[in-house]
């Protein structure tokens, strides 16, 4: 028992000394050849917590396709590394894995969720450090801009759902408006939802019927009430801005009640096939990807490329096993690769440093991007104040296994419904 | 204050003093003058390591005092840190009031609010209180969620940092010196208050409330006096946090959080100032080394997968208290006493 | 030793209730203001119900407690403690994570008047109140002999040594009145000659009235000026110890029979 | 109308639900004074465990469960073995802290397993529904519902019938004296905290044919247990059913009237704002014992 003790309070010791000697430690870094540049990507994003089926395959994405740049050499002299920080969809983690990821030497952090970047922001703001997110909000791209991201804000992507359900229903032959609602996560990225769409739908009073936004806690299970909310307001479609898990329990609930609305889901809640065919044996009854202008255009070549690549670098039992060709963020991931590739790329070839933070920044606001054809050019820089402001949509189906994008409604420019 | 041999005081001032002899006074000097130098030469990751771990010292001291001392189990002192946080982000940018005139506004706020959730201190003991803690946590989030005018609800809301001429916040290093100087502060203040007269009265509650009722203590009184200061303590702790991050957000601020604080009181030992900031500090420490223990297996066995490392840390830490738990009830502070005592025994065993 | 005939406590038939149980009924009693008075009684006769109910732990039903005068029966238990009703308990109930000299200095809270606000600055007020309290709680160890268990925890403590930094606790408030239920409870001969000879003491220096429960009858017999003896919380006896030796009510409660 | 009908079923419904959950939380209080906060992981971790062993290792259901019986039972008597019997004797706040850490065990032992993933059992509760006009009544949940109590049924019937539940109702009172009357203490904390256990597959299983099993059935499982052990009285299974009876009905309506007013979530807080009233007025809840004080 003595000797437990002692053993245990020697553990103890050794713990607490441990980070101090970790304090001394170098931070073990990768001794590249002279001529060869090493760009240390910062992966911020949940791999364990409620949106991890989305992170993993995020991440998986990127890494994938900064390899693939590697081996096709597609910037000569030029390493990417990528440093990972699971927080677990907690925001409370984040700022620890934003030092994290300095102290680990990163040239630029990528990211995915509104609040992860707004809480980066400031400390980002400071330390003059680039971020690549995915979806965005107002505060976060407001000057100065050291936020970047491939979506429109969420506001947006939602006004762009109602926009295609007024092109879509067809006033005449049920002689009423539709009857809409959403469905909304209360964290940042449901009420910025809740906000568009209900500016959105209040600008065109005399086609669409708009019943309100039901918010739910993160982290609900339960439907049944929101449901049967959903079902007495008589809605016809109903937008969801939460992650797929969530939706499907809508769905199972909606479905084992018989209940007549249709659930839309798009922004998040589109990207995990795998999950949601595990889960509800059913998909959503709408999937729609949200596309800012300039990006995605193409939608199959993406997904082709995807495929190639997915195929290349990972085995056959974790692609069936994790679902990566099922899962759109696993396309996420490659587009923030293209993005670090542009950003470097664009960098070397005006002669300046493409470890510098700032630089990168720099590219990120004046270039126009031009990955060979595959992604027609854009503007990084119309993206500041207002975010990006043209949409299209797609709808998206499972083909094979593989989803396939169906343009469904061209250009809408969001701006418009805003005056 | 364990005594050294030989030594012995000769005046009450000195025996109740917290450092009674030259040494140890040196000793503590050199070592604060030390951790001063540290912005001069450490990275912003360890410095704002050390922020992070100041606002967790300051809200686990006011957590300290109210369960370690008082013994009335809190589950609500990251909520009460939410309001801390939230009364600097109001009152600075809506009412333009100085971030530093925030400082003890914050602190005064969350004690009232704290006491309101206390009042049913009144009638229900402990688990019961605890739930009502508990309560704290849920209702308060909410309700800053839901003030959307004031707090921007959801979306968050950025505060500007505290300045003095070119003297700002902002920049880690900065915030290392506002941090240490009001973690020293808080610290004094926690171990004065348990040394006189009201801490007293809280370990009496504590340890024997019918006694101490029947001696003279006003058991509701002094119980809610424990939620003002323990969530007074709270609110600088928000302070701290607003000032750290510059951008605050109702889910910053969960129940996890407040749970992990009651954990770092009970790995620090009950009952004990220095346990409790050896509590954060240790926790604190601990959950970064399972980050960089997660990064180093990550090099080495790649398969894994990073999640993998999450779930370690979680079993490191749940494991770390399962073991204090059953070898050192006693805690940290009780660790380092033994230390102390063999240190000074030394060669004798007593 | 004179005796003065004011009444420092005066209980008026109180009676005391829990649901069907009736713990108390119509017992009064004087306390004068130099005496220590002796309650007897089986277990169970409500003594240490008596004790609660003026130390305001419990509140009879019926009946009033005049203390000095002032009538105390619905006043809370650290209102009582405030105007200088101190007691001990028949099991010991001491703040157990203090040191024997914290519980001591505990018990002067209701003598202290600093706040929490100096308390945190500490220098100044204070400390000058921790010492000059320090020195009254020195006095009480001196007198109770417990100096080398001053810097001890007490719940690390032989029972002997608790009762008495129990009674210390009671003596550091400075009571004008010192309630004492069975403080000699589970001791050996030794023990309680020592425990009487404090009570004496304690008496002779500080001046208060005491009241006594003991069931030891020899103790009780020497050191009490008075005697109440009760039975199922009724008063049945109240004399001079040997008054109360002759009755024969009190005989019959003791020993049984018809 | 419809809509009040509608909510008083759902409410009724799902109060059943959370009575299932508070109901493993009751069953170790009652018998050895312990508030377990890893009850919901210990749900979680169970479904977990069932969905692994059905889509990784291809078993039927049926022998999964059974697996996964078992399996509970031996966590039961591992958990007590190490982790809480070494603390008797200590305070009350220690052992929350336990099985707060025990918690955090479990949770990072499903992230090994899970890596987040969501994952959902297939349906073994019959899923159709009846419709009475605009208001139907959904299978599975009535299912759940009249499981929940016949096994709150089974379970007081344990306590106060069998010998076990004396032996249980005795430790609950004093271990000491418990002890000296021949019964074993240890013998009995383990077997309460077998069924615990027990309790957590059934009630983690019947959960997840409703939802998805994912990290959040943990926090889910806190978050609306607590407040219903609470209000019905930590000593009372009786008070575990109508404590869950009456925070779903709560729920519901608040839900349902009260969110429109103030923007939504209202549901969330219910259930607590409810629970501080209640013990302001009882503090011991509604049937929980009151404990007279003595010196």
């Amino acid at each position: 028992m003595k000797n437990r003790i002692k053993l245990v309070g020697l553990v103890l010791v050794c713990l607490l000394v441990l980070p101090l000697l970790l304090a001394c430690a170098k931070a073990p870094s990768a001794t590249p050849a002279a001529t060869e540049k090493v760009i240390t990507v910062g992966y911020l994003n949940d791999l364990s917590g409620a949106i991890s089926c989305c992170g993993i395959a995020d991440q998986v994405g990127l890494k994938n396709y900064l390899q693939y740049i590697q081996d096709e050499k597609r910037i000569p002299g030029v390493k990417f590394d990528v440093v990972s920080w699971d927080d677990r969809y907690d925001v409370s983690r984040v700022a620890a894995g934003y030092r994290y990821l300095l102290d680990k030497g990163v040239n630029l952090i990528v990211t995915m969720a509104v609040h992860q970047s707004e809480t980066m922001r400031p400390m980002a703001v400071a330390d003059k450090m680039l971020i690549l997110g995915y979806n965005t909000s107002e505060l976060n791209i407001a000057d100065p801009i050291w936020c970047f991201t491939q979506q429109p804000l969420t506001e947006n992507a939602n006004a762009s759902f109602f926009n295609w359900v007024t092109q879509n229903w067809d006033y005449q032959k049920t002689g009423r408006k539709p009857v809409v609602a959403e469905i909304n996560w209360d964290n940042s990225m449901g009420k910025a939802g809740a906000k568009g769409a209900e500016a959105y739908c209040k600008s065109l009073p005399d086609k669409l019927d708009w019943k309100g936004t039901i918010v739910v806690p993160p982290g609900t299970m339960d439907f049944s009430q929101p449901a049967l909310q959903l079902n007495q307001w008589g809605c016809d479609y109903v937008f969801s801005t939460m992650v797929n898990g969530p939706t499907t329990n809508l769905m199972k609930e909606k479905n084992a009640r018989g209940y007549k609305f249709q659930v839309c889901t798009g922004g998040w809640g589109f990207v995990c096939f795998k999950q949601s065919k595990d889960v509800g044996g059913k998909d959503i009854d709408g999937l729609y990807w949200i596309s800012a202008e300039g990006w995605h255009t193409d939608g199959t070549a993406g997904l082709k490329l995807a495929d190639t690549i997915c195929r290349r670098y990972n085995s056959a039992s974790d692609i069936e096993k994790l679902g990566y060709l099922e899962n759109i963020c696993y396309n996420f991931g490659l587009v923030f690769g293209m993005e670090v590739e542009f950003l470097v790329k664009g960098a070397i070839s005006a002669g300046l440093d493409p470890t510098n933070s700032e630089v990168l920044r720099g590219q990120a606001t004046k270039m126009k991007i031009d990955p060979q054809g595959l992604y027609p050019p854009m503007t990084w820089s119309n993206a500041k104040g207002s975010g990006v402001d043209k949409l299209r949509m797609y709808q998206i189906k499972l083909v094979n296994g593989v989803p396939e994008p169906a343009l469904i409604t061209d250009w809408f420019d969001v701006t418009k419904y805003k005056k | 204050m364990a005594m050294i041999p030989g030594d012995f005081s000769q005046s009450y001032e000195r025996d109740i003093a917290i450092f009674r002899t030259k040494t140890q006074w040196v000793v503590m000097v050199i070592g604060l003058a030390i951790m001063l130098t540290f912005p001069l030469f450490m990275s912003n990751y360890w410095l704002s390591l050390f922020n992070f771990i100041f606002v967790t010292v300051i809200a686990v001291l006011g957590l300290h005092l109210v369960t370690g001392l008082c013994g009335q189990i809190s589950l609500g002192q990251s909520a009460l840190m939410c309001v801390g946080a939230y009364t600097v982000g109001v009152l600075s940018v809506k009412f333009g009031i100085s971030v530093w005139a925030c400082l003890p506004l914050a602190g005064l706020v969350t004690g009232l609010i704290g006491m309101i959730f206390g009042a049913p201190a009144l009638r229900v003991k402990e688990f019961y209180l605890a739930m009502s803690t508990l309560a704290a946590q849920f209702i308060i989030v909410w309700v800053v969620s839901h003030l959307e005018e004031w707090t921007g609800g959801q979306l968050g809301m950025y505060v500007p940092p505290a300045t003095i001429g070119g003297f700002s916040s902002a920049s880690p290093s900065n915030l290392f010196y506002i941090g240490f100087i009001l973690t020293i502060v808080m610290i004094a203040v926690a171990k004065n208050i348990q040394r006189t007269r009201v801490g007293r009265a809280f370990i009496a509650i504590r340890d024997n409330d019918i006694a101490a009722e029947v001696m003279g203590i006003n058991l509701f009184r002094y119980k809610l006096l424990a939620f003002f200061i323990g969530c007074f303590f709270a609110g600088i702790a928000g302070w701290m946090w607003a000032m750290y991050l510059q951008n605050i957000n109702p889910s910053q601020f969960t129940l996890k959080e407040s749970l992990w604080m009651l954990g770092m009181v009970i790995v620090g030992g009950m009952g004990s100032t220095t346990g409790a900031v050896m509590g954060a500090v240790f926790v604190r420490g601990l959950d970064m080394i399972a980050d960089y223990a997660s990064a180093w297996a990550g090099t080495v066995f790649p398969t894994i997968g990073e999640q993998a490392f999450t779930a370690f840390s979680l079993i490191i830490f749940g494991l770390v208290i399962v073991i204090f738990l059953i070898y050192e009830p006693r805690g940290l502070y009780h660790r380092w006493e033994l230390f102390k005592a063999s240190y000074r025994l030394h060669p004798y065993a007593y | 030793m004179e005796k003065s005939d004011n009444v420092k406590l005066k209980i008026e038939n109180i009676s005391l209730r829990f649901g069907g149980v009736q713990a108390l009924s119509g017992v009064s009693l004087d306390l004068r203001e130099r005496e220590i008075l002796g309650v007897i009684g089986p277990n169970g006769a409500g003594k240490t119900s008596l004790i609660n109910s003026i130390s305001g732990f419990y509140r009879p039903q019926e009946g009033d407690i005049y203390f000095e005068g002032k009538k105390i029966t619905r006043l809370a238990p650290d209102k009582i403690a405030e105007l200088g009703i101190s007691r001990t308990f028949q099991q010991i109930e001491l703040y157990t994570g203090l040191t024997a000299l914290d519980n001591l200095m505990a018990a002067r809270h209701v003598r202290m008047h600093t706040n929490f606000l100096d308390g945190a600055i500490f220098l100044g007020r204070a400390q000058r109140e921790e010492v000059q309290h320090r020195r009254v709680v020195e006095d009480i160890i001196d007198l109770l002999e417990i100096e080398g268990i001053r810097k001890k925890v007490v719940g690390a403590l032989p029972y002997g040594q608790r009762k008495r930094v129990e009674l210390g606790r009671a003596l550091a408030l400075e009571p004008k009145l010192l309630l004492l239920d069975e403080p000699m409870a589970g001791m050996n001969a030794e023990e309680k000659e020592d425990m009487a000879r404090f009570i004496l003491d304690v008496y002779d220096e500080k001046n208060i009235p005491i009241i006594l429960i003991e069931h030891d009858m020899g103790v009780v017999m020497d050191i009490c000026d008075r005697l109440v003896v009760l039975e199922f919380g009724r008063k049945i006896a109240e004399g001079t110890p040997d008054e109360i030796k002759m009755n024969q009510q009190v005989v019959k409660a003791y020993l049984g029979g018809d | 109308m419809d809509k009040i009908i509608s909510l008083i079923i759902l409410g009724v419904m799902v109060g059943g639900i959370y009575s299932l959950i508070a109901l493993g939380f009751v069953f170790i209080y009652k018998s050895s004074k312990i508030l377990n906060l890893a009850h919901g992981q210990f749900l979680m971790f169970f479904a977990y465990v069932t969905y692994t062993l059905i889509s990784q290792a291809h078993l039927p259901f049926v022998a999964a469960v059974i697996i996964v019986l078992v399996l509970s039972a031996l966590v039961g008597v591992f958990v007590e073995r190490f982790t809480i019997r070494p603390l008797m004797g200590q305070s009350i706040l220690a052992t929350i802290i336990m099985t707060f850490a025990l918690g955090f065990i479990v949770e990072g032992i499903v992230i090994l397993i899970s890596k987040g993933y969501y994952a959902s059992l297939p349906a073994f509760l019959p899923t159709g529904m009846w419709k009475l006009g605009a208001i139907n009544i959904s299978h599975q949940y009535l299912a759940i519902l009249v499981l929940t109590l016949l096994l709150f049924a089974a379970c007081m019937w344990f306590y106060q019938g069998s010998r076990a539940g004396l032996a249980m109702r005795a430790v609950a009172e004093d271990h000491i004296t418990t002890a000296s009357t021949g019964i074993s203490v240890a013998q009995t904390f383990r077997l309460s905290w077998v069924i615990a256990c027990l309790l957590a597959v059934i009630s983690g299983l019947l959960l997840s044919s409703l939802y998805d099993v994912h990290i959040d059935l943990a926090g889910y499982g806190i978050a609306k247990g607590l407040p219903v052990i609470l209000l019905g009285g930590l000593e009372s299974m009786g008070g575990a059913l109508v404590g869950g009876l009456i925070v779903g009905l709560a729920e519901m309506f608040g839900a349902g009237y009260i969110d429109p007013l103030v923007g939504g979530g209202f549901r969330e807080v219910v259930p607590f704002i409810l629970m501080v009233l209640i013990l302001m007025v009882k503090p011991y809840g509604i049937f929980g014992l009151v404990k007279i004080e003595r010196v």
